[in-house]
């Protein structure tokens, strides 16, 4: 391989105190970044990707019993939780385009109503799981429902278990995007994020939307189909 | 064409190495550049070879003999999980690429450090914690499930199968955070002039290898996350006493667990590919052949799973379909060991140590291939699986492809990793026992497989000794050649024998740069206007029909 | 000033910004799109379809899903290997599924007894099926008898009956 | 053997395990349809690889030694690079052998996954750690470890597991298949040489995994019948000694999965020296081994387990009758 050596690049990047060493130009360090969560994101989806056919297979094995247990999950509080979820995923979306434009404050307020609308998400499933709880319909070996008055036929534990794995790992993920954006508000508080450098917020919302995009198929699998 | 060997040896000599460019245990410790970090990994690999190794050395001596002797039952089937869980998830998976491959991957792109420095020092982290979790299920009372965690008797066996799966799943988010940094890096990171057709087969291979981290790694995180929730609140998905199928398990296992063999493999290609162009002063022959063939071997490990379950009760037509799929990995698998033999030819081979270990890989992994051909051929499959034969073939696989390819790696890149020689004779003597050693220590177990040994037996048929007793003594031989090998390149440290930055006349960009390499990898950009296989020694006024 | 190079390549304008920014009518639509789409959803979900409400609530919820990546994750003005690792992530899912799904359902091709289950099937018939829950841990289920007794009894049926849309035939049998 | 005199000549801890072949290096009886038309397919991959390894090798050895670099320095290498028709060439011929190996191979497979129609049924249970074979069609007839196969015959296995997975696997059939708990597997063959031949499990299972050893008594139609009812019947023989009945049931009982006779620690106690020795109890408790508590062991087993084991044992209640435990009594008492 022949190579010849030139000093490396001199412009105006150099200076910009947001560029790491090892990389030359912020466009670059910038799309790496990007591309570095998109693969992270792949890994997500391919994560879920297994209780996804967790579910199918037990809707496979079990039918009636999925179609019966599936009347004890509360369709409203799904409902709500859907509308809720897809309302942060569009102020989310619309902070990032106002740090596109450049405006810091607007960055700020809409990343405010996102965290506002990813906390009543995680109050809903509270008062949800809470619900799940008393009536003893709890995954696997600890489901006792039966117990409590609810006689559904079959296996349900499995279903609930499936329920708990899936809804349970998604508001893990919703609680950790919550503590994602409060560190992002702050940070755009210490003015961090200007027009040409707010990759960090653009994987946030890529991570946030990505949450909504599990739950958008979650919701009617769970809470709808019959 | 222009090599400057060492190019800036001269005129920059005064610059220190990254070795001692910074000092004191923590500036190590909190290190994010890669050489500093593929140094940590490999000695984190290796000590945990080091230790596997010990305990496959205490199974081949149990089973000297046909009855119990030197350990219980217990004893044993706790062993043998070990030596494969850690053999698996602690060495051979970050092995090649996240010890070599963090090491070389950006000089060999002439980059600066890979995409994300600080995320690759947390993988390293990762992996630390993951192999405390394996430390943890040895006091908590061990692991006896088979490296495999088969439900429903991990689920229902009395050990510490919770530490080991927890160690698992860290050691997977480990793999995906290199992996991911690789894609990135080399998408993102090459020098000017390095378009993909100029990327050294090293890094066509390590690409693969970050693909299928990415795509097949979490599966396997979802994977043991489910058994850990079946055995703690026994939801039932995969433990047919609570209602579900363990079939089903061996499907989200075998998803990422298949692919994973090409992560353990695909890495070792690469380094071949490397050895033999430049002990050999050849051009690779069929560049685009072996650099695509590493992407389809990725891409079609992704169809073949079912292989593993052909006789598991899965659905007959599932095993005809797999069984297709799975003759298909061979095609491309065959065209990069062809062209690596056609690589030879009109060469000049100069039998370094290195070059003995890709000579030795050649017969290894040929047999190890051809003996996955019976393996993936159906009706011979229901005989041959889950005996003696399957450990013979991912063996010859496994320690005949990887673990050669990456102890060549090694002696390869010693002079650049360290900037000291190591004494060739020493590594020849050393080669040939690791080759005496693997070769009767496992080609007897092909032999004792196609007669019905089955895998997982402290015990056998008396009918088996004489073959085991065969296996057991080359397994000594093998371990001799391995801790002799260990002892000359530790000496080598301490020798006063130095490395210049291209002892082996490479072309390829980390010979580029000095030995050690300096901290940030080159004093200035390198700008790369050919082919990584364009050695002064081929001729070019001679062969007017090659391309 | 010396050329500035990416992936290898020369770059022409290294600072032009090549991010694309959507207007908000953009993001109005489709939060719109994305309301009346879910209000669908859950309206179709009271009709009875029988085995197409899957087929029709995934499609659905797949327009749904290409809304968001599209437009909110601004995949459609991306970079192209962006969009080429998400539908690659999208195909191995459909390996994983679409094989696995197979084996299930191919089982009994040529045996019926290999069907999954039919041991099970099996047993329950000869009343030595499996057990629901707690049924399996004995001690677990004293404790929580012992838990509904100091609570004024097991009766809670009723009380939550709103939100529950199923049916209560538990309160027959218990 | 090549050792021997390393070794113990005591056999494995299962009696009565027949050896296959003499010469370690010869190949397998084939004592089955499928064993015959198996082996003939091996035999065509192991030309086929034979020609590709060789092919390799050859080629390799032979540019190594051709192509070594002269003492006197490097010389010139060719310039090739690639050559199209060749990498089409190498492509192309072994994906045809690829093929014919996969089309036999699937040709073979699906004459062993379809059993016949006229097929003789049994039942096997896969159990820590052995084998419960039994013949629906045969009043009484249940055996443990052992499966009696008529010649020429076809026979229709369906196959389950009351605990973990394990694999049914006779090599002199050239047959496997994984009994799985909760669903049946099944596997059919029609055997065609008289003999006993090996039954192993192949699918991991636990401490004695390696115990679960049983044979294949292969005989004749005629004698078919009289073998199945001589070998399933368990009742004391005339003249028989108590303690020899009991060795009988040992024998049959599969007892010798988890309890040795030698003193060797396997999974339970050993029998040697077991009876009218004091042992501590987990509870802490400690009681002599006398008639009572190794009657409760067998029908109870989990009652009251010995410091140092694990509550592994499967009851043996309705599985022996009393006089068959008193034989078994008789026979540990005799293990001195």
């Amino acid at each position: 391989m022949s190579t010849a050596h030139s000093h490396a690049p001199v412009h105006d990047d150099e200076h910009n105190p947001h560029l790491a060493h090892h990389f030359d130009t912020m466009g670059q360090q910038n799309a790496s970044a990007k591309l570095g969560m998109w693969l992270f994101l792949a890994t997500e989806i391919l994560m879920f990707s297994g209780l996804f056919l967790a579910y199918f297979v037990l809707r496979m094995f079990y039918p009636e019993m999925v179609l019966e247990a599936h009347e004890y999950l509360s369709k409203t509080a799904g409902g709500i939780n859907t509308a809720v979820l897809l309302t942060s995923s569009y102020t989310m979306a619309l902070g990032v385009r106002s740090i596109q434009l450049g405006d810091v404050k607007k960055l700020r307020l809409y990343l405010v109503l996102t965290i506002l609308c990813g906390c009543i998400f995680m109050v809903v499933k509270y008062f949800e799981y809470s619900a799940k709880f008393e009536h003893g319909m709890l995954p696997g070996k600890f489901y006792s429902a039966h117990l409590h008055g609810y006689e559904i036929e079959g296996l349900p534990h499995i279903f609930f278990g499936v329920y708990f794995m899936m809804t349970g790992l998604h508001g893990i993920h919703v609680a950790i995007g919550l503590a994602i954006m409060l560190w992002m508000f702050v940070r755009a508080g210490r003015g961090e994020f200007d027009k040409t450098n707010y990759v960090a917020i653009e994987n946030t919302g890529l991570y946030w939307h990505l949450v909504d995009l599990i739950w958008i198929f979650l919701f009617p699998l769970l809470y709808l189909v019959k | 064409m222009t090599t400057q060997p060492a190019v800036h040896s001269d005129h920059h000599a005064e610059e220190p190495s990254y070795l001692v460019s910074k000092r004191g245990i923590m500036s190590w410790l909190v290190t994010v550049d890669h050489k500093r970090l593929g140094i940590m990994y490999m000695v984190a690999v290796l000590f945990f070879f080091l230790f596997a190794g010990v305990l496959a050395v205490a199974l081949r001596t149990e089973l000297f003999t046909p009855n119990q002797d030197l350990m219980s039952a217990q004893t044993y089937n706790q062993v043998f999980t070990l030596h494969g869980a850690i053999m698996t998830f602690l060495f051979i998976i970050p092995s090649v690429p996240a010890a070599l491959g963090n090491f070389l991957l950006p000089l060999m792109l002439g980059a600066k450090d890979v995409a994300f420095p600080r995320l690759n020092l947390l993988s390293f982290y990762v992996y630390c914690v993951a192999s405390i979790f394996f430390i943890g299920t040895l006091i908590n009372g061990g692991l006896d499930t088979g490296w495999t965690f088969y439900t429903p008797y991990s689920t229902s066996t009395g050990t510490a199968v919770i530490w080991a799966t927890t160690g698992a799943f860290i050691a997977g988010f480990s793999s995906i955070l290199t992996g991911l940094n690789f894609v990135v890096t080399v998408h993102k990171m090459r020098a000017p002039g390095m378009n993909w057709n100029r990327m050294p087969l090293f890094v066509w291979a390590i690409y693969s290898t970050a693909i299928i981290q990415v795509l097949a790694t979490p599966v396997l995180a979802i994977t043991l996350l489910l058994i850990i929730i079946e055995r703690s609140l026994g939801i039932g998905i995969f433990d047919p006493a609570m209602g579900g199928d363990p079939v089903l398990f061996q499907h989200f296992f075998w998803f990422y667990s298949h692919p994973a063999v090409y992560i353990m493999i695909l890495p070792g290609f690469g380094i071949i590919s490397e050895l033999i162009t430049v002990h050999s002063r050849k051009h690779i022959f069929g560049y685009k052949a072996i650099a695509l063939s590493s992407v389809a071997i990725a891409i079609i490990s992704f169809l073949v799973w079912g292989h593993h379950l052909f006789v598991s009760g899965q659905s007959e037509l599932a095993g005809v379909l797999f069984s297709f799929l799975t003759f298909a990995v061979g095609v491309p698998t065959a065209i990069k060991v062809f062209s690596w033999v056609a690589t030879l030819y009109k060469g000049s081979i100069q039998y370094n140590t290195p070059m003995w270990y890709a000579m030795i890989f050649l017969w290894t992994f040929t047999v190890g291939g051809l003996t996955g051909l019976p393996l993936s051929t159906l009706a011979i499959d229901v005989h041959l699986h889950d005996t003696y034969f399957v450990v013979a073939h991912f063996h010859y696989v496994m320690v005949g492809g990887t673990v050669i390819a990456f102890i060549g790696g090694i002696h390869h890149w010693w002079p650049k990793m360290t900037g000291k020689l190591y004494n060739e004779t020493a590594g020849k003597i050393g080669a040939f026992l690791v080759f005496v050693g693997f070769n009767v220590t496992f080609m007897t177990q092909f032999f004792l497989g196609h007669q019905g040994m089955p895998r997982r037996y402290y015990a056998y048929l008396p009918e088996y000794q004489s073959l085991h007793q065969v296996s057991t003594i080359g397994t000594y031989i093998l371990a001799l050649g391995l801790f002799w090998t260990m002892f000359y390149l530790l000496a080598s440290l301490f020798g006063k024998s130095k490395a210049t930055g291209n002892p082996w006349g490479g072309v390829s960009l980390e010979w580029q740069t000095q030995s050690p390499p300096i901290e940030h990898n080159f004093h200035d950009t390198p700008h790369v206007h050919g082919s990584p296989y364009d050695f002064p020694e081929i001729d070019k006024s001679a062969g007017a029909h090659a391309h | 000033m010396a050329k500035v190079f990416l992936n290898g390549q020369p770059v022409e304008h290294p600072h032009e910004s090549h991010e694309h920014v959507s207007p908000m009518t953009t993001y109005n639509a489709v939060i719109g799109a994305l309301f009346v789409l879910t209000a669908l959803t859950y309206a179709v979900s009271f009709a009875n379809l029988g085995p197409a409400s899957l087929a029709v609530a995934m499609f659905v919820a797949l327009i749904k899903a290409s809304l968001v990546v599209a437009y909110f994750m601004h995949l459609k003005y991306d970079d192209r290997y962006h969009l080429f690792v998400f539908l690659g992530t999208i195909i191995f899912v459909g390996i994983f599924f679409g094989f696995t799904l197979f084996d299930l359902q191919s089982r009994n091709a040529l045996n019926d007894e290999q069907e999954t289950f039919v041991r099970l099937r099996d047993m329950e018939n000869a009343g030595q099926g499996l057990k629901v829950g707690v049924e399996n841990v004995p001690e677990r289920k004293a404790k929580v008898l012992e838990h509904i007794e100091a609570h004024g009894g097991g009766e809670h049926g009723g009380e939550h009956g709103g939100d529950h849309g199923g049916g209560h035939k538990a309160e027959a049998k218990h | 053997m090549l050792f021997s005199l390393f070794t113990d000549p005591r056999p494995l801890s299962d009696p009565g395990t027949p050896p296959m072949a003499d010469n370690p290096w010869s190949l397998l009886p084939a004592a089955s349809a499928n064993a015959e038309a198996l082996d003939s397919l091996y035999i065509f991959y192991w030309i086929l690889a034979g020609i590709g390894f060789i092919a390799t090798i050859a080629a390799q050895a032979y540019f190594m030694v051709k192509y070594a670099k002269p003492k006197d320095g490097h010389r010139k290498t060719s310039a090739i690079t690639h050559n199209g028709k060749l990498e089409f060439l190498w492509s192309a011929i072994p994906t045809v052998g690829f093929l014919v190996l996969f089309a036999w191979g699937e040709i073979e497979y699906m004459k062993q996954v379809t059993p016949p129609a006229d097929a003789i049924d049994v039942r096997v249970t896969g159990q820590k750690w052995y084998w419960k074979i039994d013949y629906p069609a045969v009043k009484g007839a249940s055996l443990k470890n052992e499966l009696i196969v008529p010649v020429g015959v076809p026979m229709r296995l369906t196959m389950t597991s009351t605990d973990v997975i394990h694999s049914f696997f006779i090599p002199a059939f050239r047959l496997k298949k994984d009994v799985v708990p909760g669903r049946y597997t099944v596997m059919w063959f029609e055997a065609t040489k008289e003999g006993e031949y090996p039954l192993l499990c192949t699918e991991y299972c636990g401490d004695e995994h390696s115990s679960m050893v049983g044979r294949v008594l292969v005989v004749s139609r005629e004698k078919y019948a009289e073998v199945l009812a001589e070998r399933s019947k368990l009742e004391k023989g005339q003249g028989e000694t108590m303690a020899d009945y009991g060795a009988r049931v040992y024998d049959r009982g599969g007892c010798a999965s988890c309890h040795s006779l030698d003193g060797a620690a396997k999974t339970g106690p050993t029998f040697k020296g077991l009876y009218g020795k004091t042992e501590t109890l987990s509870t802490g408790q400690t009681l002599t081994v006398d008639d009572n508590y190794i009657r409760e062991s067998i029908l109870e087993p989990n009652a009251k387990i010995v410091q140092g084991y694990s509550p592994q044992m499967p009851s043996f209640a309705g599985q022996f009758n009393d006089e068959q435990i008193a034989a078994l009594i008789e026979f540990i008492k005799a293990q001195k």
